[in-house]
């Protein structure tokens, strides 16, 4: 496949772009920030996107998705970075529906449609350390009745607090680090013994604590076999990763051309301040890191895409490559913008922040720099 | 040296008795810095008293001559008072921008009325300064500063806003920067103003930060009118003034204020005890070397002011330094923040909980981009080591 | 389609009658690549041969016209040609700066009389050129140059030198960047000669790199007799033509040349051979990561590669990245150079030894890091991403 | 003790650097590469600097020494930095003076006023592996009659191919990896079995190949305890990297005034280059930086002074910060000089081969960035 879009991922990203320019651009991230909206992102603009096609974007027809794959899903996210908006995408339609793939009949009937309509939502809570280590799952699921009894803490569970639906990695077996042994659960945030506490983050985006306490799931509810959970989970990680890549790059065009817009009208000691060749040299480096992280983020969709074995390291490439340049790009817009960058009044500083909790989600660029060089064999 | 011990002595007596127990205390919230002014808020009995005591004895400006309040202590003399302070671990009893900033400028280019009027209520904290500089706009090019003061007979009126003026909401007075000859180059026609923030036509509104809440504020002028003598040094000349002080702010900034000193924890010990060890090595090897370049560079620093210092004393000092130690010392801040981020992953993103220090971190972190721009930027810094240390031809 | 199938079974075909057993070898050395010439020396009868047949079908420049002596194949035929070779692992018949760079300049530029002369003599290897653009002290700033070409009616009069002239000492011909009008304008009054390089008052001098001997030359013209039917393309128009060719040499830089392809061994692969693992990673943690920071670059770099490819292929192109190849590229490459010489450590400080390949990591070492500097140095390619691209204002 | 120089050492300060600047100066390096010196120094500037007491810089006074200390050492060491000076210096007056100051009585008699007189040279036969790796020792030293019989090669030794006393490190016991086990010998090149053979390097100073075949060496030739060197070699090691960064410091030195007074002459587009701001910036960066690492190296030549417990962490500090600035430096150097920074009429490019070289004796900034990290713990 050539790395390049393809006529319908174009339109794709021009429908994607308009989109949420007009339904959710920064001053909705703003609004939402200031009201401290307890979801972090627009119910209203969500059920748009899912009648633009954007929630089902990788449901299969059969069950009422658009099924335009992960290229199409990136391009949704990267336009949804450039404009910051707040959308469960991710949390749903990336990561939910690719695990829902991988579920029984019942469970593709159920969940699928549901997506596909905006009218459900989902959260994956896996991470427990604060530094993403997907083995390192200590919760605990006993077997009891017909099911199993969930015990643990989920630190960081992006979306949890609106979620429907919450996909839990737990233990059946093996030890803590261990990749065997660890089950997907579907559990119900409203059980009993399941409590969900909203924690208010850098970036505003909707993220929860989620404490599981002798909490009672059906053996219905295991999504894939039992102790072979650790598969789906690299998938799913792996799908979102390189959404979350593209949302990155997203996040480094609009750092980018708002400081290369600033510097080119702003002016000190009577000259234009980009009209300084030390800012010169900085601005166009950046433009070639960010050239190099769309490279990398395109590739993994694609790898995605076409199942290539060569997966893995393509999307740690994304994320690596995507990440450092999106912490770059906001550094230096920050940095070149002068002390207005520093005030809340102006959006530079959302950039900023949305690319430290970008990064630090599923694997920072040193998570994934070790990922590449393990893959590589050293 | 035997007056320098007997010094030591009577020193060390007068603390042991006058300085309360409270105040030997480190220091754990803002409202245990005691800033003066006369809107100031004690904390307890003891911050008044020992502001008091230390005020009585000039001792808040130990070097200043007794007859501007300070302590007339030769620099030996207040070299002991400092260590016999830290020996009991004596909390400093005044913070105060008059005491930073505007002192020192004030004895070498204030006229004598004004030492007599200022420097005593300096030294005894009853009124706290603020520092009227950055305008909106202007930038790195402060000396593009708009704010007027037009010459009217036995006043100056002065319009036009400063940008950046921390605790002007709390402070009594303002030395500022103004423009008296708008037909002067732009370096000349600053003069250096001081007035009362009491007076009519100032209003300050606070700025926010990314960071969330901050000292800083915007201060507006309309019509403000300030007598002909507050006007301090040569009319024309404040410029001169400006970059005097902005010596001293670029040191504190780098130096000390933002790079912290040995007291802060280190990267690699907040990694060790979060990230934990494997095979004797950080369990993450990429953060590692990371830490590790990162240290090799801050211990680097550290030894460059430490020798910057010992040179300066002993009179070998190269000079202009100050950009120098501005620049890295914000640079490494900087980054040293980045990687605190990395290690503390999301828990590092938290912004607000119900625990204390919760937020800290990510807003510590977010304040420290503003390192590299207030006080002149990483780039104007370059700029001043290119030009003046190593005298690169201009453009 | 099936008139290219017909194609590929001739070529198939053609090759395997035709393309000597020892020219489907890979390249050992360096006199296994033949650059053609008057004085050309074939290292073996095959190479003679295989230069004769394919010049004879013009397949050494498959898509030009065969009136010029070209392979007159359209695109899609000489992708098949290629691929063809490819499966033999054909070698190239000739390499040849006439080809790669005076060729498409002057089937642009160049008259009909000049293209009959020059190209067929070019596609068949008899003619070697070299490309005389640099002069003595004029760097980055190439437009400056000061090599006069005098007007004396019937031909030019050229004096002056150039330098970094590739192989000058062997080849035939020059084309060759001239000041034609003194009083115009920099960029104007330069313009684009041809002479013979045995023309009375031509000489070059070898230039020794910090790497070693090399292929560069300075080259003297003193009062060198040029017909004047030798100029290209219009008088004072010669800058045009040069920008156009920088472009070219940016891309092969940039591009192949000096980051190389698929074919080399990866850093990480030959660290792995001589340092070795310890429990599953490198033995050495800080090389590790600087190894996997390089290789994530290299493969985006690669990918960014391969897309910009496909962009233009298809018309999307953002246009104007040859800069950014040629600067992100030769960078990376200095950077691969840098690491393996780590990995290397004192084995690599070897300049020369009895064993084959002794000296050779040194060398390439030292030679990478013209890689920025030839071409366009990075600094000029970032200017021109920073005008052209960003269409960032002019200081 | 204050981190400044003392008024002595700023006085031998002002004389080595003249000493150096007239004696030894770069010229001399590209007549000595020129002409394939076997030794890769003018034995002539060595008695001269043996005069001026830079041989015994650090041999007690009581063996003919100047005895001037570590700090000292470090001075000459930059000053030759700066003029590329070659000289045995490192092998013989830091490297032997030290390993011999822990010798017997009579070893200390008989060589370390030899030392002072520049009448003998030494080298270290240590390093096997092509990166330094101290306790990388697999030559073996077997008892054999009164003595011990030596078998091993030694790929990288200073100097080797002068050396009147090669002092070579063996295993009497342990595994290739411990540092117990190794044994300090004090040979004689001469000897049966030994086998010296010059290399020609990068940076065209001396070093060479050293075999050793069935070489029998005496009791009486052990330096230091039986299985006891390795403690020996670190010191020795310590001093010399210490002694190299200052070298490292002044090749740094050299490199940016060259460069900085380059730019400031060097016309391009009708402007001094030195007037651009993108390289205004790089050069005043690299100011920072050589300062940075000249705190580190003074520091580290105190701590040596001192006996400081703290001494490896500060010596590794100043190897791995004047390394990587050397580099940079020189690296800057070539780069904006541009075309001519390349050829070998100038000079230049001695400094980056210097650099280089230097950065892989004893220990890369990877090797200590490395030991830094295990002293501080992690």
């Amino acid at each position: 496949m050539p790395l390049i879009l393809t006529d319908d991922q174009q339109m794709i990203r021009d429908s994607a772009e308009g989109f949420f320019k007009d339904e959710a651009p920064v001053s909705q991230h703003r609004s939402l920030r200031d009201s401290k909206d307890a979801a972090g992102f627009s119910r209203d603009v969500w059920a748009k996107m899912a009648e633009m096609g954007f929630a089902g974007v990788l449901v299969p027809e059969a069950h009422g998705g658009a099924d335009m794959g992960h290229v199409a899903a990136g391009i949704i996210l990267e336009a949804m970075g450039k404009n910051l908006s707040a959308a469960p995408m991710l949390s749903t339609a990336v990561l939910g529906a690719t695990a829902l793939k991988q579920g029984t009949a019942e469970q593709q009937a159920k969940y699928l449609p549901l997506i596909a309509q905006g009218a459900h939502l989902l959260a994956l809570a896996a991470d427990e350390a604060a530094r993403h280590k997907p083995n390192h799952v200590a919760t605990t699921a006993a077997p009891s009745g017909n099911g199993f009894k969930l015990n643990g803490v989920k630190g960081f569970v992006l979306d949890g607090a609106a979620a429907d639906t919450l996909i839990v990695a737990a233990r059946t077996g093996g030890d803590v680090g261990d990749t065997a042994g660890i089950t997907l659960f579907l559990v119900n945030p409203k059980s009993d013994g399941v409590s969900v506490d909203r924690r208010s983050m850098v970036d505003s985006r909707g993220a929860a604590r989620v404490t599981l306490a002798d909490v009672q799931v059906d053996g219905a509810d295991v999504l894939g076999g039992v102790g072979e959970g650790f598969a789906i989970l690299e998938k799913m990680l792996d799908a979102g990763r390189a959404c979350l890549a593209a949302e990155m790059l997203g996040v480094s065009g609009t750092s980018f051309t708002m400081t290369v817009d600033y510097i080119k009208q702003r002016e000190q000691f009577g000259q234009k301040i980009g009209s300084f060749q030390a800012l010169q040299h900085r601005a166009a480096h950046l433009f070639c890191e960010v050239e190099l992280a769309r490279s990398a983020t395109l590739k993994a969709l694609q790898a995605l895409d076409e199942c290539s074995d060569r997966t893995p390291m393509y999307v740690s490439l994304a994320k690596a490559k995507a990440g450092e340049v999106a912490i770059l790009a906001s550094n230096e817009g920050v940095q070149m913008h002068g002390g207005i960058g520093m005030t809340d009044e102006y959006d530079i500083g959302f950039f900023m922040k949305r690319a430290r909790a970008a990064q630090e989600t599923f694997g920072d660029a040193a998570f994934h720099s070790d990922r590449i060089a393990r893959t590589l064999g050293y | 040296m035997a007056d320098l011990e007997t010094f030591r002595a009577e020193t060390r007596a007068w603390l042991e008795a006058n300085c309360p127990p409270e105040m030997r205390e480190p220091i754990r919230d803002d409202d245990d810095v005691c800033w003066g002014g006369r809107g100031v808020k004690f904390k307890n009995e003891a911050q008044k008293l020992w502001l008091e005591r230390m005020g009585a004895k000039g001792w808040t400006v130990p070097e200043w001559p007794s007859a501007y309040g300070g302590g007339g202590l030769s620099r030996e003399e207040a070299k002991v008072l400092s260590e016999e302070m830290r020996r009991i671990k004596a909390r400093s009893a005044l913070s105060s921008f008059g005491i930073w900033m505007l002192g020192p400028a004030l004895l070498k280019y204030g006229n004598e009325a004004q030492k007599l009027e200022h420097l005593p209520k300096i030294a005894r904290g009853e009124i706290r300064w603020c520092q009227g500089y950055s305008e909106p706009g202007a930038g790195s090019d402060l000396a593009s500063l708009r704010t007027s003061a037009e010459d009217k007979g036995d006043h100056y009126l002065v319009n036009g806003s400063k940008v950046w003026t921390s605790y002007a909401d709390k402070a009594d007075w303002i030395f500022c920067l103004v423009r008296t000859d708008p037909a002067a180059p732009k370096h000349l026609g600053i003069s250096f103003l001081l007035f009362d923030m009491a007076s009519e036509g100032v209003s300050t509104s606070p700025i926010k930060l990314i960071s969330g809440s901050s000292p800083f504020c915007q201060t507006f002028f309309d019509n403000v009118k300030v007598p002909k003598e507050n006007l301090m040094g040569v009319p024309g000349k404040g410029w001169d003034i400006a970059k005097y002080l902005l010596t001293h702010e670029r040191d504190m900034i780098g130096g000390s204020d933002s790079t912290g000193g040995g007291q802060r924890d280190s990267v690699s010990n907040i990694a060790k005890r979060l990230i934990g060890l494997d095979a004797a090595i950080l369990a993450d090897t990429a953060l590692r070397t990371d830490i590790a370049r990162h240290e090799i560079n801050a211990l680097a620093f550290g030894l460059t002011m430490e020798r910057v210092l010992a040179e300066t004393k002993s009179g070998q000092g190269t000079g202009a330094l100050s950009s120098m130690l501005k620049y890295y010392g914000t640079e490494l801040n900087k980054e040293r923040m980045e990687l605190l981020m990395s290690i503390r992953g999301s828990d590092g993103l938290v912004w607000e909980g119900e625990e204390k220090g919760e937020g800290d971190l990510a807003r510590s972190w977010l304040r420290s981009r503003a390192n590299s721009i207030e006080g002149g930027t990483s780039e104007v810094q370059l700029n001043i080591i290119a030009k003046r240390v190593l005298d690169l031809p201009g453009a």
